[in-house]
This record gives structure tokens, C-alpha cells and sequence, in this order.
């Protein structure tokens, strides 16, 4: 118990909580009608869209915490559904193989940035950027602007087992981020992730095999961001170009808002995780607000800050238990 | 089962539109607003993604369903996109219609526009017209919008028919009116003599500026989109066709259909064609006056 | 026979030929002792053996078979353990985790085992008396305690080379004496240890063989027992070391230059008083962790104090930032020249003139005058480098502390504060340093000198304040203090 | 003329030089028709257009020096529109007048950036990407999704004392350009901004006024952003809320195609404007190309990188000279 309020994650446990809470009395509804935002369907639907950002916010934390950022997840994401979409639909390969095409592309997509920045050693803002333009347009060409459309194909309100398809999404992120949070916390990868990011020459020097970890975060941000985007391909049944753009800075966010800190060595997957899910109840909610429409970039710009600044008055306040 | 139950407290409808970017939908919510006033007892929620990202519109969309309004009207991103979303809110007792952008597969209503492949033809035929069946064009559109390509394949669909016409190149301005006028500017250095661009969205003509290049003696203008400053444009030269649509009936003609449809009465013909309003140097006076009793409240 | 053997090592950064030709054994069991000026070459010949710099040419043989290192896993393979000079902590891991950083214990299914490598720490820091917790990050750790964390690493793995690049700077007796107390352990055990070091006392006391390297090349092994320091002294420097140079005692009755009065900042220090007159250099001593540092730092506006007062020249002080200070005529060398320093990105010119332009709150700068002032303060500390458009991590360890100690005697200050300010320089340079303090004494400057080598500060200071626990315990006259009597205020064990 | 060679701009000035050559000979015209490329006009075309990049590329250069990153100025450049539009078109303000209300806006929101990142102490990531949120946010509700037409009251083609509006925007490009180069590379200040990037806490205790010199960085990016608002707000005749999105990375990346660093303490103005000049020369050439803006994005990517790497390579030449 006492770990717990004393882990890092704490802080955006409580602030999660808080958000939820504010909502549910700010949106109770009048008489006669039932509540519309704590009901299930509205928290699977939250868990559901949160799961994007998720799922690539989980690589997006172990690349920031291994002392870099990646701007690419957006738009592997969308080449991951272009790819999926392609092998399923044009070329009729089954859903498993397709999907693992749309991974091993993200993998791939991974490996070329990181051979960029750890090879050729580029600065890891540049050389995912320059990255991200390369994947998205090349989902462009494969598309030609078009789409696949794999809903076609899939059964239409499907269920694996009886779990709703819509459940993929969470459930992938959850078991996911339990995974790398466990991989990150208590096994040396994690431990050497943290140390190339808190100082890379000491970790150099300690014979930490540096190259080799960087690169793992880096293929890991790609691969995860694949995932992201299989799931968007399966979910929403479709595969196009444009699909989360400009995604990368919500993905970015999310992983900071949950504690990563951009200078490196410091961060946590569940948080990432968490921060998606803040964000996430901040969409869902605002579509409820009547209005809010125009004030939807205001807010969520207040809210990054103030979470961020509740966040480090919290973590003082355990640094003093 | 679909509006049983007569309407007592006040009725939610959602207004959604493709994007918040694009100036026009801001008079789908005006109409909408007007016509809620009008008929009483009707609260118009207008929600869109900010930028055209049919992944949030998709969301919006589900949480409406999700807190159960009474009646949706959306201008569909992407019609097979929405299509399953569609249906999951008539099964689950909430009318939609579709307005400006239909999703034809779906279990919508109604749906209140016109196509925009059939849009996209009359721009073909336009801009065939002017050249008299001969010489170079040139498209302006934005990668990845679904209605813009429908409006795009429309275009050059009946642009073939004329052998005499050649697309030297379609830009993509990538959602960026200012990539747009750019574009414009450097194509009209690469391109001299070109005959006539054809933009199938409203960048171009929402700002001046962007047209000073082309000299309308030897390059025509046709765009979609018909709201000011476009006009003035089409009165001082520079543009020879616009391509309107019922930009406040999308709103006020939705909301009229879900208030009805709540109440039990479901349209006769599920497809309501708005028509286009083809604004040339001709009708353009005409247009005008219509459109302030339109923005004035009439 | 030889354990360790240099066979003609070459290694040329760029220009700079660090090392040419190096050639020395080093036979199993024994503690030898690698010393030279700053800049001969020591660290960058204890890197090559670490597997982190390659050698141009020549080779380096563990038990007459060559080694071809590419990473330093391989030199910890075959049992090198390593002290390096510079500081290489993980601030944002905890001590534990920073002494088994790359080596982690780890259990069933590869799960780190926390619990393990905590007793392990927990032991080691004991060993070496070392008051903190394996669990606090290592960002909260004071600079001279990193500095034996650092040593505790080494010592985690059974190595059977242990080698040290100046592992005592910031050290004082007391640390210094448990440090060799568990070098003697490890020798007894059969390890064999390479000791670099500018405090040949220290070299003395700990090493049988002392092998002497200057500008890249190898002058030769002594036997500890066959050679005096004078006689290393001269092998380093290669001439007769250069005079202490007198000055006249000073002036008794002069207002102070700098007067701290019941100065506190608990937890740190509290209600400190010291007077500094003109011309006078006052020895600050202390162990680590006595609050020297802090103390300093206050004094020169970096923070705030709870309680107390300044005088600067008479006229009372209380300064909000560095600038401000500077401004007086303060001026500040801190502890820790990577950290607080240096600019890395800014070649010796810049570094050398910034705090002279803060100082003269200037607004455009004269490149010209800037060059002068640099070459100027070059020439005087003897810094060795290529020119002054170098950048200083192209810089020995001790050619950097003399940057950092030039670019504040440019700012002509009255007041010098220095915090361990020949922390890894040579013996010349040490004397070098010295006279150059003793000169702008002689002028008129008041010195507030911090420093953890006692034999420095009994050579250097007219009066010697010692501090423990944040307190003032005692003062005595430079001329004539003796060790004894400075360490029995010092530590804890006393009064 | 040493110097020159020496001088860190070098290469990318002559990566510049090789773009335009490659695309002179690339795009040379059939015969009978003459070039487009090598015209006066299409010159002036591209320093147009490259300027709202350029202008706000200095700002984003000097916070990258300063050791900081900035991520509002591409809605800052929005806000500034909408500001300058509102008061010139709604409130029927001179246009000098709108115009200084739009870069007093600016540089109030780059105040707020230095305020939440020196006195609130949050990560410049994170703040300036809410604070991104704020300015687009409040650039939309100022507009309702709609947009002021300048256009309408400016002169049709404009000239000021003789010379086309067109070049409005290369003249203050050029001319910040050179104060700012002059600042940062002969003056204290600049010199400051290089030591606080390099070494904050060193800066510190060498007295130099860390805060003040942080802040006014953030400040000199809003207000530079802002100049390139009000350029736009009059090239573009518009003031939109959407405006300028996603610059920011366009903007950053000419910063470090510039030579900027984001580890801090490196970094050149001029570089930021030659870097802002390669891709509008790349975009204009794109454009020449039929079917080439399908591919933009990836081209671009691919430059991105290309270009970093071969300065990389210059920089090593230079280094042995
Ligand atoms: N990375 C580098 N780049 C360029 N020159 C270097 C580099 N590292 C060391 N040098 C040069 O090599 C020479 C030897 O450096 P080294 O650090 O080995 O000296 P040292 O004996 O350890 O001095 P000190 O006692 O001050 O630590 C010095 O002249 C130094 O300037
Ligand atoms: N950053 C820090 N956070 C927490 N405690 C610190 C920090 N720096 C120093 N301390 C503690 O403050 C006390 C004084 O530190 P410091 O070692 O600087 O004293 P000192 O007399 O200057 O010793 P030395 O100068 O020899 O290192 C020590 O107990 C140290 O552990
Ligand atoms: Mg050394
Ligand atoms: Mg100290």
C-alpha cells in the first residue's frame, strides 16, 4: 500500500480520478433523463478512443525515458492501417497475416529511425521527423488518396468469444502497458533505458550496451505505434492516409502528462497510459458540454498545463512524506 | 419504434459538421439555431473535429450515441467510415439524418444535399464550357477529405469526355489555404498559359489575395463555394463559376427533418436533392440579395 | 611477472599527441602509481586499458596476451575495474542502482533483485563510511560523497586490476584514510591496483611502484623506495619546481573585506562569523559535509540566507544572485567544474572572458580584447591547449580547473572565494595557483580558500577557520598549525 | 573570407546553393519555352512564402540556443491573424494600428510561455504545446470557425513607395535576420542566450541573469511569430483560426537544418533563415513538378534528413581544414 502512494504514478491516479469525478457532477443530468456520462457504454467508448493514443504512448514513454522523443507514432499509425488495409483487402490475405504485415511495417518503420539516430547519429527530433513525412507519404501513394475499406469484409457487429471487437482496443493497452511497466521497472532492459537517459556517457562507460538499447526503444515506439494502428485498422474497419495526423504531440503529451520528463531518465508506461486515458475522458466529455466545440483546443491546452503543475505540487508533496 | 414517444421536455439534436475549419459549416449551425428558435422546445448541439479527422468525428458521433440525444444530423467525412456508427444509432432508437455529405449505405433517414460526385461533374462541364472543349487544366484539391476526391473524380470524369483537355497536374494543398494561394502563384509562373484551374474546395476564393496572379484574360477561375467574399471575386472578374449549396439549409432543413421524424412523420422520398446554386456573372446580383435575407434571418 | 603490461602506446586526439609511445609493467599484486602534470596523458592511457579510447599504435598486454578492447564490457569481463576522473553519475537513479549500473543482480527469469543489490550497497557504503542510504537519488548526494560512490562501483565486482583516476579530489583525510583502508583489504586480497594522483603523499603512502609520465611519454618507473617526492616532482615537471613566492603578512588592523556574521542556512551551516581582511588568505578547512560549500555559495548570492549578515569593505551586503556579487567584487570558483564551471558549448576564449563582461555589465562585445584577455590568462595558469578557439572538453581534468580558476582571476576580484580550487591540478600548476593567489594578496586581495587537502591550506592560509557540522569550532594561525591540531577540530570524534 | 569558410553557416549555405542548382538543371525548359524556375518572379515567390516560416524561425532559433524548444508559434502566427484581422476589418482599425495589436498579442503569449516555464518551472515541451492549445483555441472562438477578409480593404496591387507588398515579408525576414545575428553572435545578451543553452547552472553561478535570459527568449519567439502573423495576415489577405497549422515542426526543423541544436547551446539565425529558405525552394519546386505534391511529404522527409546528414559531413570537412 505505502509503495503505492509513493509511486510515481500516484500523482496521475489522482488527478485521473479527480477529472472523472468533476465530470460526473458537472454533467449530472436533469430530471428525467439518465446520466449520460458514467455509464459503461461511455467509459468502453472512452477506454476505446483512448486506446489509440494509448497503446503508442507506452513506446513514446520508454523512448522519452531513454533520453529521446519520437515524432513518427502518427503517422505509423496510419501507414500500419494503409498496410493492413492493403494485404487484407487488395491483396485478400487473412486478418492475422495482414495485421502482422501492418506490425512488421511499424517494427521497420522503428529500425529505420533508429539506425538514423544511432548510426548515422542524427538528433532524434530530426530524424523522426524527417521519418514521419517519409511514412505518412508513403501511405499516401500506396492509397492514392483513397482508402481500404475493411469493414466490408468484417462481420459487422462482431464479437471474438463474446467481448465485443470495440474491447480490443483496451484490452491490448492494458495488458500491454501491465507488460512493459513490468519491463521497465524490474528487468535490466528497463533499468539500462533509465540509465542511457539520465547520462549516456556514464551508461557508456558502465558497459551498458547503449547502441543496442536506444535502438530497442526506438523499434518498441514503432512497433507499438503499429499495434495502435492494427487496432484503429480493425476497429474502425478502415485503412487511410490521414489517419492521426498530427497525433504524435497528443501521443507525446499523454506520455508526459503521465510523468515522462523530455530530459530524459525519468518517465513511466502506466502513466503514459494514464495520460491517455485523461485526455480521453476530456474529449468524451466535452462533446457533452453544449458549445464546447469552439473552446475544445482552449481547454485541453488549460488542462495539459494545469495537470502538469498539479502534478509536481503532488509529487513535492510525497517528496515531504 | 424510432420517435414513439411524443416529444415532452426539450429535444437534443446533434449538429455535426466535417471540420470546424471549414468556414462554410458555420452557416449549417446558424440555420440550425435559427430553425430550433423557430420551431421551440429544440436545443442544437454543433460538435465537429477541428480539422477534417473522420477518427473524431467517428467519436463524436459514437458519444452522442452514447448519451442518447434525441436526433442527429451529420455531414459524413467518410460514408463506409460511418456507416456501421450509423446504424448502431437507429438500432439504438436515436433518428440521424445526413446533410451536405451522405452516407448512402447507411440506415440514415434522410439525407439533405446533393452529391458531390454530381457537383464535381457540373465543374467538369463548367470549365469545359468556358474553354470550349479545348485546352489545359489544372485541380486544386486536399489529399485524404473522401467529398473532395468525389468531387475530384466528378470533375475529371467529365472533363474525359472532352478530348480537347488536358489536366496538366492536380495539386494538393493539404488542408493549407495558404499552400493553396502559393500554389496558384507558382503555378501560374510553371504554367503561363494555362486554361483554367479548377479548385473543388472554397480556399481560393475566401481571401483576394490569392487569385492576383492569374490574369482571368487568359486562365478561368471555377471553385467550390459561394459565401463572401467569393461573390465579389465572380463581380470583379477574377472567378467565372462558383458552385454554392444550401449551406443554411443544411442546417435548418436537418433540423426540421429530425424535429418531424421525432414526431412520427418520416419523409416521403429518404433523399431531399438541395441542388447546387451555379453562381456566374449572370445570377450573381440575384445570389446576393438571396444570401443576406439568408445570413439576416429571413 | 608482469600482469599488466603498456607496449609503446600511441594516441592522438586531432593535433594534440596525448599519448607517444608509453611503455610500462605492472607486476601482479602490487599498487602502482601513474602521476604526470596535467595533461600528460594519465586518464587517456587509463581509458585505452578500459576499452574506451583505441590506441593509434602499440598494445596493452593482462598476462602476456594482447588486448583488443571495442567496449568497455569486455575490459569489466577480464576483470578491470574502473574509477574514472570525470563524474559519471545517473542522477535520476537511486545509489544502489547507480553502483550496479549495467551489472545488475539478477534473480529468478532475469527480474532484477532489488533486495540483493541493496545489502550488497548497503555493505559497501558501511565499508567505506559513507553516510547515506542506498535508496535516495543520486541528485541529492553532495559532490565529495558522488565521488566515493563512484570508488564503491569500482569495488562492487571482484576485480583483479582495480585502477583509480584521481579517486581522492574532493576527499579529505578522514575519507581518504577509510578509502585506503579498503585498498589494503583488496591488495591483501590480491588485487592489483593503478593509482593516479596530483597528492604525492598519497602516492607515497599507498604505491610501491610510481611510474611518471610527461607530455605523452614515459620518464621512467621508481621504486617507492628508491625516490623522493621532490624527485618525482622534478621528473613531472621536467625543471626545478618554481619558488614560493613571499609576501609581506597582512595588514593587522585593516577593515575587513569580507565579514560574515552569524551567517545561517540550516540544514546546512549555522551562525557562522568570519572575517577576511585585505591581503589576507584565510584557509576554510572541514570535512565533508561541514558546509563549506554551502556556505560559500551563500555568500556569493546564490542563496539565500535565513539569518546573518555581509559587509563587503565595510559597506553591508546582501546579494541576490551571482551577478550581483560579482559586481562587488566578489568572486566565486565553485566545487564541481563540470557541473558549475564550465561551458562546453563556448570555446576558451568565451568561457575565459563571460564573467569579466558580467562583471563589467558590458553590452557588445570586443572579440579582440576578449582574445588578449584569454591568451592572457593561458599564458599565466599554463593551461595547455591548442589555442583559444579549443573547446574545453578537449581539456585534461586539471587544465579545465585551471579554466575555471582563470576565467574568475580575470574578473580582478577583492574577494576570492575558492572551493577546492586545485582539485586535480598538478603539482607545478598547484604552485603555480598558489603564488598566483599569493601575488593578488600580496595586492590587496582577500582569500577565502576551501579545501579538503590539508597540507594545501597549511601551506597557503594566514589563519585556518575549521568547520564541522555546519559550525565554526576553531580557528588557529597559519604559521605553525600542524595537522594534528586542525583534524582534532575537524572531526567528529573531538571536542 | 576565412572566417566564411569557418563560419557555421557555411554549409548550409551551400546546401542552399546546390538545392537551387540541382532544381535550375532539373526543371530546365523544353525548348521555346522559357525557364520558370530561375525568374525573377518565381525568386520573389519563394522568399515570400519562405519568410512566415523564416521570420519565425529566428525566435525558434534563439529558444533553441537558449537550451529551450517552442511549439506555439505556428498558433501564435494564427493568433496574429485573427487579431489583426478583427481589429482592421471588425473594429475598422488603421492597418498599422491592427498590426501592432497583433505583435503586442504576440509577444504577450510568448510572456506567458516564459512565465509558465521560468516561474512556474514546467518543461518547455509541455507548456508551450498548452499553451499552443490556448493561442489556436482562442484564435477559433475569436472567429467562430469563420474568418476576416482582409483582402477586401487592401489595395488591390499594392505598392509602397514603389516596391510590390510581395516583398514585405523577404525585407523583414532579412533585415531580423541581420539585427538578430549581429545580437546573438556580438553582443552579451547573445552571448548569454549560448551559455544558459550550454549550461544553465554554470550560467548561474557565472552571474549571468539565467531568468531574464530565458524569458526574453520565449518573448522574441512570440513576437517574431508574430511578425510573421501580421506578414501573413496581409500576403494572405486572411485572418483564420487555422492557419499556419502544424508550422511549428516546419518551423523548428528549419531552425536545426539551420545548425540549431535542440541539446542547447548551438545554434544560428541565419542558419534558421537558409533553413527556412531550403524548403521553400523545395516547395516551389515540387509544385513545378506535375504530380510531385502527392509526394511532398515524403520528399520532404527524405531532404530533411538528407540535408542534416550532409551537414553533419560538411561540419567534419570543416572541422579538418
Ligand atoms: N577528447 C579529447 N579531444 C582532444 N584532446 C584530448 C581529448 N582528451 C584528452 N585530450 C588531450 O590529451 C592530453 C592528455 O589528456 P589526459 O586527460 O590524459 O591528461 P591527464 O594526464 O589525465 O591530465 P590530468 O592530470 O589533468 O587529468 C591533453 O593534452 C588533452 O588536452
Ligand atoms: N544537492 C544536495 N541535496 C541534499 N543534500 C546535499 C546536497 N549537496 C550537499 N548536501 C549535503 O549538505 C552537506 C554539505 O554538503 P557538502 O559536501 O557540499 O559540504 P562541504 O563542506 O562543502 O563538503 P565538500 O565541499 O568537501 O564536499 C552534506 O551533508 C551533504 O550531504
Ligand atoms: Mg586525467
Ligand atoms: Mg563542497
Amino acid at each position: 500500500m505505502k509503495r503505492f502512494w509513493h509511486a510515481r504514478e500516484f500523482s496521475t491516479v489522482a488527478i485521473l480520478v479527480a477529472e472523472v469525478l468533476f465530470f460526473t457532477w458537472y454533467l449530472w443530468p436533469e430530471a428525467g433523463r439518465d446520466h449520460s456520462f458514467v455509464t459503461k457504454e461511455n467509459f468502453l467508448l472512452i477506454f476505446k478512443y483512448s486506446s489509440i493514443y494509448g497503446i503508442a504512448a507506452i513506446g513514446a514513454a520508454i523512448v522519452i525515458i531513454s533520453g529521446g522523443v519520437d515524432l513518427s507514432p502518427g503517422a505509423v499509425i496510419a501507414l500500419t492501417t494503409v498496410v493492413t488495409g492493403y494485404c487484407f483487402v487488395q491483396l485478400g490475405w487473412p486478418l492475422w497475416a495482414s495485421a502482422s504485415a501492418g506490425i512488421a511495417v511499424g517494427a521497420l518503420a522503428g529500425l529505420v529511425s533508429a539506425w538514423l539516430i544511432v548510426r548515422v547519429g542524427l538528433p532524434a527530433f530530426i530524424a523522426t521527423l524527417g521519418v514521419m513525412g517519409i511514412w505518412r507519404g508513403t501511405a499516401f501513394i500506396v492509397t492514392q488518396a483513397r482508402f481500404f475499406d475493411l469493414s466490408a469484409q468484417l462481420p459487422a457487429n462482431w464479437h471474438v468469444v463474446g467481448v465485443s471487437i470495440d474491447w480490443l482496443g483496451p484490452i491490448v493497452m492494458i495488458g500491454l502497458a501491465g507488460v512493459f511497466q513490468i519491463l521497465t521497472t524490474q528487468y535490466q532492459w528497463g533499468r539500462g533505458v533509465f540509465a542511457v537517459g539520465g547520462n549516456e556517457t556514464a551508461a557508456l562507460f558502465s558497459g551498458i550496451p547503449v547502441n543496442r538499447i536506444k535502438t530497442s526503444a526506438y523499434v518498441l515506439s514503432g512497433l507499438l505505434a503499429a499495434v495502435s494502428g492494427v487496432v484503429l485498422a480493425i476497429v474502425q474497419g478502415q485503412g487511410k492516409a490521414d489517419l492521426a495526423t498530427g497525433y504524435e504531440l497528443d501521443i507525446i503529451a499523454s506520455a508526459v502528462v503521465g510523468g515522462a520528463s523530455l530530459a530524459g531518465g525519468r518517465g513511466s508506461v502506466a502513466g503514459a497510459v494514464l495520460g491517455a486515458l485523461i485526455f480521453g475522458v476530456l474529449r468524451n466529455a466535452l462533446v457533452q458540454i453544449p458549445g464546447a466545440t469552439f473552446y475544445d483546443r482552449l481547454i485541453v491546452g488549460v488542462v495539459v498545463i494545469v495537470i502538469v503543475v498539479m502534478d509536481q505540487l503532488l509529487l513535492r508533496r510525497q517528496a515531504k512524506l | 419504434e424510432v420517435g414513439k414517444e411524443p416529444a415532452k421536455r426539450t429535444l437534443r439534436f446533434a449538429l455535426i459538421p466535417k471540420a470546424l475549419d471549414i468556414p462554410v459549416f458555420g452557416y449549417a449551425n446558424v440555420g440550425a439555431q435559427r430553425k430550433a428558435r423557430q420551431i421551440g422546445g429544440v436545443e442544437v448541439i454543433y460538435h465537429g473535429p477541428e480539422r477534417a479527422d473522420e477518427l473524431k468525428q467517428k467519436e463524436i458521433l459514437e458519444s452522442f450515441i452514447a448519451q442518447k440525444v434525441d436526433g442527429i444530423a451529420i455531414s459524413v467525412l467518410n460514408a463506409d467510415f460511418l456507416t456501421s456508427t450509423i446504424d448502431r444509432a437507429i438500432a439504438a432508437g436515436i433518428p440521424v439524418v445526413t446533410w451536405d455529405s451522405d452516407a448512402p449505405k447507411s440506415k440514415r433517414i434522410a439525407f439533405y444535399g446533393v452529391d458531390d460526385y454530381k457537383s464535381g461533374q457540373i465543374m467538369g462541364e463548367e470549365a469545359a464550357r468556358l474553354l470550349n472543349g479545348k485546352g489545359t487544366i489544372a485541380f486544386l484539391t486536399s489529399a485524404g477529405a473522401n467529398n473532395l476526391q468525389r468531387r475530384l473524380d466528378g470533375a475529371k470524369d467529365a472533363l474525359a469526355k472532352f478530348p480537347g483537355i488536358k489536366i496538366v497536374d492536380t495539386f494538393d494543398i493539404q488542408e493549407d489555404s495558404v499552400k493553396c494561394a502559393q500554389f496558384i502563384a507558382t503555378g501560374t509562373n510553371r504554367y503561363p498559359n494555362l486554361g483554367a484551374w479548377i479548385s473543388v474546395g472554397g480556399w481560393p476564393v475566401f481571401t483576394a489575395n490569392a487569385l492576383t496572379p492569374v490574369d482571368p484574360k487568359k486562365t478561368k477561375f471555377i471553385s467550390f463555394d459561394t459565401n463572401p467574399p467569393a461573390p465579389d471575386l465572380l463581380k470583379a472578374g477574377k472567378v467565372q463559376v462558383l458552385l454554392g449549396q444550401k449551406y443554411f439549409g443544411w442546417g435548418s432543413e436537418s433540423v426540421r427533418l429530425l424535429h418531424e421524424i421525432v414526431n412520427g412523420k418520416r419523409p416521403a422520398n429518404p433523399i431531399i436533392d438541395s441542388g447546387v446554386d451555379v453562381v456566374t456573372a449572370d445570377n450573381v446580383e440575384a445570389y446576393l440579395k438571396m444570401w443576406k435575407t439568408m445570413e439576416g434571418g429571413g | 611477472m608482469a600482469l599488466l603490461e603498456f607496449h609503446d602506446v600511441h594516441k592522438s586526439f586531432g593535433a594534440v599527441r596525448a599519448l607517444r609511445g608509453v611503455s610500462f609493467a605492472v607486476t601482479a599484486g602490487e599498487a602502482h602509481a601513474c602521476i604526470g602534470e596535467n595533461g600528460a596523458g594519465k586518464s587517456t592511457l587509463l581509458k585505452i586499458l578500459a576499452g574506451i579510447v583505441r590506441p593509434d599504435r602499440g598494445e596493452v598486454r593482462l598476462n602476456g596476451e594482447p588486448l583488443h578492447f571495442n567496449r568497455p564490457r569486455e575490459a569489466l569481463a577480464r576483470g578491470i575495474g574502473m574509477v574514472f576522473q570525470e563524474r559519471l553519475a545517473f542522477p535520476n537513479l537511486t545509489v544502489a542502482a547507480n553502483i550496479f549500473a549495467g551489472r545488475e543482480i539478477v534473480g529468478r527469469g532475469g527480474r532484477l533483485d532489488e533486495a540483493a543489490m541493496r545489502a550488497r550497497t548497503r555493505a559497501l557504503l558501511d565499508d567505506l563510511h559513507l553516510p547515506i542510504a542506498p535508496d535516495v537519488r543520486m541528485e541529492h548526494v553532495s559532490a565529495a560523497h558522488a565521488q566515493l560512490v563512484q570508488v564503491a562501483r569500482a569495488l562492487a565486482f571482484d576485480c583483479r586490476v582495480l585502477v583509480l583516476d584521481e579517486p581522492t579530489t574532493s576527499l579529505t583525510d578522514g575519507e581518504v584514510d577509510q578509502l585506503f583502508r579498503v585498498l589494503g583489504k583488496l591488495r591483501a586480497a590480491g588485487v592489483t591496483l593503478l593509482f593516479v594522483s596530483h597528492r604525492l603523499p598519497e602516492v607515497f603512502r599507498l604505491c610501491d611502484q610510481i611510474t611518471v609520465l610527461r607530455d605523452g611519454a614515459c620518464v621512467g618507473t621508481f621504486a617507492r623506495a628508491g625516490t623522493t617526492p621532490d624527485a618525482m616532482v622534478r621528473a613531472m615537471v621536467g625543471r626545478e619546481p618554481p619558488e614560493r613566492r613571499a609576501r609581506p603578512a597582512a595588514a593587522a588592523g585593516a577593515a575587513p573585506a569580507l565579514a560574515i556574521r552569524r551567517l545561517s542556512r540550516r540544514p546546512w551551516f549555522q551562525d557562522v562569523s568570519i572575517d577576511v581582511r585585505p591581503g589576507e588568505i584565510v584557509g576554510l578547512f572541514g570535512l565533508v559535509g561541514s558546509g563549506r560549500t554551502e556556505l560559500l555559495e551563500t555568500v556569493f548570492g546564490l542563496a539565500r540566507a535565513e539569518a546573518g549578515t555581509l559587509a563587503v569593505g565595510g559597506t553591508p551586503a546582501s546579494f541576490r544572485s551571482a551577478r550581483e556579487a560579482a559586481r562587488a567584487g566578489l568572486a566565486f570558483v565553485p566545487e564541481d567544474r563540470q557541473r558549475l564551471g564550465l561551458f562546453f558549448n563556448l570555446n576558451l576564449r568565451h568561457n575565459l572572458a563571460l564573467p569579466r563582461a558580467v562583471k563589467r555589465g558590458a553590452i557588445r562585445l570586443d572579440e579582440r580584447e576578449e582574445a588578449g584577455l584569454a591568451q592572457a590568462q593561458i599564458d599565466r595558469l599554463s593551461i595547455r591547449a591548442t589555442s583559444i578557439a579549443q573547446m574545453p572538453d578537449a581539456l585534461s581534468g586539471g587544465n579545465q580547473q585551471k579554466l575555471v580558476v582563470g576565467k574568475w582571476l580575470a574578473t580582478d576580484p577583492t574577494v576570492l572565494l575558492l572551493d577546492e580550487p586545485t582539485k586535480g591540478v598538478d603539482v607545478g600548476a598547484k604552485f603555480e595557483i598558489h603564488n598566483i593567489i599569493r601575488g593578488n594578496a600580496a595586492r590587496g586581495m582577500a582569500c577565502l580558500i576551501v579545501s579538503s587537502d590539508l597540507p594545501e591550506v597549511l601551506a597557503i592560509a594566514d589563519r585556518i577557520v575549521v568547520m564541522r557540522e555546519g559550525r565554526v569550532r576553531g580557528e588557529l594561525p597559519g604559521a605553525g598549525a600542524t595537522e594534528e591540531a586542525v583534524m582534532s577540530l575537524a572531526a567528529h570524534s573531538a571536542s
